[in-house]
């Protein structure tokens, strides 16, 4: 649906691209970058935007939370204040560009600033760079199980679809609240490989969920509720999303949270510049470095989230890397959403879930 | 009105005379009042059916002390409420010295009110409640302090200051407002049975000093009363009011001696009421036929329109007890007014004695007024009852059940 | 003779308030007729699709249930409360007033968790139960009706009691005690003459508990069962999409659906003519 | 005291005799009224001071009317409080036929209170009111109708019953309240000022009405009025209060006759108080030297304590108006209690005449009080005060600002 | 003689109604008992690290100055409208209170964006502002303090005048008029005689408010500026890691500021006095 909204675009200054060169030495004054917040800042400040004003000296002002509305408000209203901002996964980017709120990026430019600031090019995953914007901190949604339940030694859950295998691993299960994730699951439980997986079977998927439906205690909603549900023993397996069990570990001391990958789900949501964005420039430089290795290490080492650097790999710590979606062997196993589908078809399929869900 | 010590207190009688002579003992007024106009107010309340006021019109003199008196839902509340500005009249107008005040609000109008549901501030202490209106006023914080407590002081709650109205005793509650009314001196006062609560010692200490201030200050004083003793006590002129109307409006006097109709003379004082019907009438006098035998009332006493002079109209005569002698001997048979009954019943009350005579049938009867003094009169002998023309009244019959009209005991 | 307050006309010298009326108007209304404007901005094409959802109809359901549900509890403790402290000398009222605000800091989320800790299947009610050996199993105390509406009631019961605080405070209980020398017991006395006198506390207190709970997702879908979705979670879907046209149309539908509720139990209880009598 | 038609209306003066007269008249009693005890009731009230209540003790017959007189603030709600159960005494106890109800809550005392602010329900009409006592008893529907309606029409409210109180007048508001706690015939009556709100011809009514109630029902009523007039002519009893203490408490005629104390005295009816100091005394009288000369009482109606009857101690002396004869020719030197003054003033009130006479400093004087008849005295003039011994009392005397106690004028 | 309620005991006859009192009591204080020991688990630890956060001062004061600058304005406009509304007939009253009622269950998304659209540097606002000529630039409206606390108002201000309605309706304003006769302004006889009535509904609709505000981040993280980050969302974040100590402490920290401003206000306002003569 579209908005009758009476604001119209009225500013024009994003598409005047720049004309000079690319030039990490001429950046000054400030840029303002929008996250949706979280303890993920405070990682962030010491290693990436650190980073980046030891090399511009521009200074950066930060805000949150992410949100597509105050985003489009902006733009419309001509009121960009944000240089960057953050962008949630499951089609709200494809939204924001099919409704021109976003900087189509100049991948050369990108490029430029990347290698000016020491990084390597060849590296970047091919998810990386989009025509407006770049992939941030890619995650997966795993399964999670609890090993004072299913011990070392004994069977593990070793994949998401284990979910369903209720004989060998009995017990209250939780899973997502949202159709996202959860029809992918179903249909790769139900022997859908992942190169067929879309366009997603709904009905399928649907049917397949029904088998579940004793089986689940509740669904979660927010990450860390996913966490709590399986530590007070709620339920003995969930779906997670792939730091959380590793932020249990390292914060909270909660060291009985196995995880399986296989069949998970990956997405990633992104860094975009906003139409209209007041220092372009300084954005680009901001972007360029966030993909540096250092930089992606530092977050994965500490929260379980990386970037899209295959470089980054190498500099993530051994016990963090079971618990990072872009290590390696961790993507392999992943089936990586497809945003288009679910940007053309996520409204009717979420419906479609909920209506599953209050069937119940 | 500057008493003597160590003398009488309490209740006194209807004494119609006393306004016109204590009015020597007081002080000179000064003409601080406000003269008060009343033109043909009509009120009806929201969601009341009846009209609480009906064409009332009244004019008050500056300085006046004038009363309503009427039964109750009479519209006496009505009228002060307009007078105050608290309600909008249908149709009418209230002027002020000749100055229409009719959409003057409350405050603009300086008149001062006792409610008759007191309307004290919950929330605020006995010494706050009577400084209010001097705060408002901005009077200085030492005078507030003076004038609260003299006036505290002359409702005797002088050690009440501190006090909340919900912890006072009924009584008390109303000085309190009076005081507060009384502290800023205002141009007229109204009050709306001010005295009600009190007992009567403490009346008649407060109708002094109502009285005192009132003549004092000169204001205007439109008062509201159920007492009779006390409407004719302070009254310079009492309007009886019924059914939203003005009945009669004059001198305590004058309504005790020349009441204009039935309900007026039963509302006040005693009053002997013997239906009857005109039997006609001549240039001095109007005959009526009663049970008890025939009555001559004065062309002057007769209260009846010229329809009602008619023979065979019903009226009712009336005539005060104290009008009324007694004699054991049997009247006259050519005697006017001078009626044959039975004494039925003789109350020593105190200070005079009631002599209650019945006619043959004991349904009608007349009662008599005397001294202390002994006589020859005895329970169950036939006596005679006199009564002068001049005295005797007639009026047009009043339907037995007239709300509030001298109904029969 | 107390004057009671004129009604018709604005009263006098209140003219100078008709700003702040004015004001209220303007920003009450405004944003609601843009919302309404927006929802009919395809025609009725968002109300037919709306219309024809079965998920907007049983969160809808789902929601007034919840909140009918929560509205009622709370007013059936809070009442009684407020009834109590407000029998109390003012200070020890308002004491147990702060105590009881005291809770309304502790974050929301905070306070669902402590309310999963304490139903959960190993929470403290269940260890007791199983530690006492009325149950063998642990119950299922959560993630059901019951537990959403245990975590909505704690949420707004601090509300209810502010408002019925505020309106029954004022309460002259003096009628009561002359109700119960004309023979009425305490319960009739209450039932006569307090109740009738709190109904406007009691009508102020329900519309904005049910208000807040309508819009309240956080305890359903945290606490809820599988099938306890509500409308709030599924319009906050629709502006994740955007989805103006049918974000507003629920909306407009759902407080129509509201003030129907209200409307109706204005008439059902016959508030109507009490309100009449006890403002004066 | 069923009443001939066609006779009076209007006050009375003090009637001490009237009640036991009247009493005749009445229908028999039931035994259906509750015997009372009040124990050394004793209250303050938590934010008050002042003791409210200090050790009230009396005991109620079944079936009598007892009413309690005082000034305001005197403690007479107080007791109706304690009695009804809406208070709890601080010391004392409440007995009901002998059974300890101190602590059982109002609905079980079966005592119906008309409360001195009336106490309506806001929120119900006239009818409402009324009917809530019967509909908490569960009182079929049509009885409800019936009873409602009778004792509407009882107090003339018969078409107000779809009013809201807020719609009444105060007098309206007043008869409601009695309305309410008639209607389901309680045990025990508590009525605090029921009528002082109405006029005096309703308010007659309205006396007869209560009066034929309580003695169709054999209840007990518990009565306050500011009105000495109403309380003479209802009460069997009355307790005359002052600062929380019951001062005397006996019949009316006993009251009056024989007041205890001069603050009783100068309660009821009028009365002459003369200061002075006893000289001595003798066997049969006490005697007092006052400004106007040595006044004797007899012993018995010297109300002074052993202490007090030394020469010099400060009293009061007392004499009813209408005990007080006057005659033109000086009194005879030896006449006892015959008193030279002049004559001041002579008020014709009425039925009656008043003579003032003042003694030589003008600052004293007696009034007396005499039929209407004429006579040879003259203002300006000598007169002989006299007045029996046995009629005049002796009293201590109390400071002159005692709150309420005769105070003059 | 209406008898005033007694204050100490419990009411007689109301023993039935503790249950009530408990459960109340359970609901809100053993929630809250729990929270606080968790806050305090490590020790002190929590608390010293709360204290020594830059962050959670700063949100802390920048949600103690939104919230109390929207009660006020609330106030400010909520009062006002009450009173007069409440002069007038009870049924037109109840027409009035549901159409600002109405407007409550527009969701609250759907409203803030309705705000910007109205605020925006093309939107309503500035489109008037500069057609008139008023100004030659459109004015920054949105994303600071002044339209953060535009969307508060306008959430919370049904709240406001759901709370205070139930108040004031039933004040009498006989007192106010009876205050006139004796000379009082309008204004002074609402300051000095219906002002101190109201104010057991004002300090609960201002409680109520201030404790919707402080818990509240919607509005300030989308209609705020850059630095406009709240309490609730510095908290929200600390549950991201469950790291309920932090949470749980901070919570505690602002129940007890909070209760120290309603505690300090109710001190100074001299509501003590106030209430005990109101009350009856
Ligand atoms: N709630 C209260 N708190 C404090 N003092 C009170 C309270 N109620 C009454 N009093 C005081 O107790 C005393 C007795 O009061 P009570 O109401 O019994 O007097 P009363 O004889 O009925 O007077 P009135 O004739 O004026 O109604 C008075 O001094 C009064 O001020
Ligand atoms: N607010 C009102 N709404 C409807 N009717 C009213 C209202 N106030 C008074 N009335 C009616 O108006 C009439 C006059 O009332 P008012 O109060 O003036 O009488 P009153 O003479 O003061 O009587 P009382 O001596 O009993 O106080 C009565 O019949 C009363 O019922
Ligand atoms: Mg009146
Ligand atoms: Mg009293």
């Amino acid at each position: 649906g579209e908005p009758t909204s009476a604001g119209s675009s009225g500013n024009d200054r994003a598409n005047e691209q720049p004309d000079s060169p690319a030039d990490i030495e001429s950046l000054s004054g400030s840029v303002n970058l929008n996250t949706s917040g979280g303890v993920v800042d405070e990682i962030w400040e010491e290693s990436w935007w650190a980073r980046f004003m030891d090399e511009t000296g521009v200074e950066i002002r930060t805000s949150s939370p992410a949100d597509l509305s105050r985003l489009r408000a902006q733009v419309e209203s001509g009121n960009v204040e944000w240089d960057v901002t953050e962008i949630s996964t499951g089609g709200q980017y494809l939204e924001a560009v099919e409704q021109d709120l976003l900087t189509e990026l100049d991948q050369e430019r990108f490029r430029e600033y990347f290698e000016q600031l020491g990084g390597d090019g060849d590296d970047l995953m091919p998810e990386a760079v989009a025509t407006h914007g770049i992939g941030h901190a890619p995650f997966a949604t795993i399964l999670m199980f609890d090993e004072r339940e299913f011990p070392e030694g004994e069977p593990q859950p070793s994949s998401v679809t284990d979910l369903w295998n209720v004989e060998e691993f009995p017990g209250p299960r939780c899973i997502h609240e949202q159709a996202l994730y959860n029809l992918e699951i179903a249909l790769a439980a139900d022997g859908v490989d992942a190169d067929d997986m879309y366009p997603l079977d709904v009905e399928r998927a649907i049917g397949k969920l029904d088998e579940l439906v004793p089986h689940i205690a509740t669904f979660w909603s927010a990450g860390a509720e996913s966490i709590q549900l399986v530590a007070d023993g709620e339920c003995v397996m969930s779906t997670v999303w792939n730091g959380r069990p590793f932020g249990a570990q390292n914060e909270d001391d909660i060291d009985y949270l196995g995880v399986a990958w296989e069949a998970g789900i990956m997405a990633s949501s992104y860094w975009v510049i906003p139409r209209g964005a007041p220092n372009p420039e300084s954005a680009y430089a901001l972007l360029a470095t966030y993909q540096l290795p250092e930089v992606g290490a530092s977050t994965a080492n500490q929260v379980g989230y990386g970037n899209t650097n295959t470089a980054t790999d190498e500099l993530i710590d051994e016990d963090a890397r079971p618990f990072v979606a872009t290590y390696g062997p961790n993507l392999e196993v992943l089936t990586v959403q497809d945003e288009q589908w679910w940007y053309e078809h996520g409204e009717s399929a979420e419906e479609r879930f909920s209506e599953w869900r209050l069937a119940q | 009105m500057q008493r003597r010590p160590g003398t009488i207190t309490s209740t006194s009688p209807p004494e119609s005379d006393r306004r016109r002579s204590s009015g020597s003992g007081g002080e000179t007024r000064d003409s601080g009042g406000a003269e008060i106009d009343l033109i043909s107010l009509t009120k009806t309340y929201e969601s009341g059916d009846v009209r609480a006021l009906d064409d009332v019109s009244a004019r008050l003199a500056p300085g006046e002390f004038v009363t309503f008196l009427g039964p109750s839902g009479a519209g006496k509340t009505s009228v002060l409420r307009l007078l105050a500005g608290l309600e909008f009249p249908d149709r009418g107008q209230v002027l002020l010295n000749g100055r229409d005040v009719t959409s003057v609000p409350p405050q603009r109008r300086e008149m001062g009110v006792v409610f008759q549901d007191y309307a004290l501030f919950p929330h605020m202490t006995v010494y706050q409640n009577c400084a209010f209106p001097l705060q408002v006023r901005r009077v200085p914080a030492a005078t507030i302090r003076q004038t609260v407590d003299a006036v505290l002081n002359t409702v005797q709650l002088g050690d009440h200051g501190d006090r909340y109205p919900a912890q006072l005793s009924g009584g008390q509650k109303q000085r309190v407002a009076i005081a507060r009314t009384l502290v800023y001196e205002p141009q007229v006062l109204l009050m709306d049975e001010p005295l009600g609560a009190l007992d009567k010692n403490l009346r008649e200490h407060m109708q002094l000093e109502l009285r005192q201030l009132q003549q004092r200050l000169g204001v205007t004083c439109v008062y509201v009363t159920h007492d009779q003793d006390e409407a004719m006590a302070l009254s310079d002129r009492i309007a009886v009011m019924r059914d939203g109307r003005i009945e009669q409006m004059g001198s305590p006097r004058d309504l005790y001696r020349n009441p204009r109709s039935q309900f007026v003379a039963g509302f006040f004082g005693k009053m002997n009421f013997i239906p009857g019907e005109v039997t006609g009438s001549d240039s001095d006098c109007v005959h009526v036929d009663t049970e008890l035998g025939v009555v001559r009332a004065s062309r002057e006493s007769a209260r009846l329109s010229q329809g009602s002079l008619t023979a065979g109209a019903p009226v009712t005569v009336a005539v005060r007890p104290e009008k009324v002698s007694v004699t054991a001997s049997p009247p006259r048979g050519t005697a006017v007014n001078s009626l044959a009954l039975t004494v039925e019943y003789i109350r020593y009350a105190g200070a005079f004695t009631y002599v209650d005579g019945v006619g043959r049938t004991r349904e009608t009867g007349v009662v008599a007024c005397k001294g202390p003094e002994n006589s020859d009169i005895t329970t169950g002998e036939p006596a005679a009852f006199h009564f002068p023309v001049e005295n005797t009244f007639v009026f047009e019959r009043e339907p037995a059940d007239q709300r509030g009209a001298g109904k029969p005991e | 003779m107390t004057p009671p307050a004129r009604r018709f006309r604005l009263p006098r010298g209140l003219g100078f308030l008709l700003p702040a009326l004015i004001l209220v108007g303007a920003i009450t209304v405004v944003p609601v007729v843009r919302i309404v404007m927006i929802s009919f901005g395809d025609g009725l094409a968002n109300y037919q699709e709306l219309f024809q959802s079965g998920v907007f109809w049983s969160t809808l359901r789902i929601t007034v249930e919840i909140s009918v549900a929560s509205t009622v509890v709370c007013l059936l403790l809070g009442y009684p409360f407020v009834y109590l402290i407000t029998s109390f000398r003012e200070n020890v009222a308002r004491r147990f007033l702060l105590i009881v605000v005291t809770t309304f800091w502790i974050s929301l989320i905070v306070r669902v968790y402590a309310w999963m800790v304490i139903l959960g299947r190993n929470g403290l009610v269940n260890d007791a139960l199983v530690g006492l050996g009325l149950v063998d199993e642990p119950l299922d105390l959560l993630f059901n009706r019951v537990s959403v509406i245990i975590g909505m009631v704690h949420y707004l019961l601090p509300y209810m009691i502010l408002a019925l605080y505020g309106g029954m405070v004022g309460i002259d209980r003096g009628l009561t005690v002359a109700a119960q020398t004309l023979g009425a017991s305490p319960l009739q006395a209450f039932r006569r003459v307090y109740l009738p006198q709190s109904l406007p506390a009691v009508f102020a207190g329900s519309m904005l508990v049910f208000i807040l709970a309508t819009g309240f997702f956080v305890v359903p879908s945290l606490l809820g069962g599988p099938g306890e979705m509500t409308l709030s979670v599924y319009m906050e879907r629709q502006t994740f999409f955007l989805n103006w046209g049918s974000a507003t149309s629920s909306a407009v539908l759902l407080s129509a659906v509201s003030i129907v509720l209200f409307v109706s139990m204005d008439r059902l209880v016959g508030l109507d003519k009490l309100f009449g009598a006890v403002r004066r």
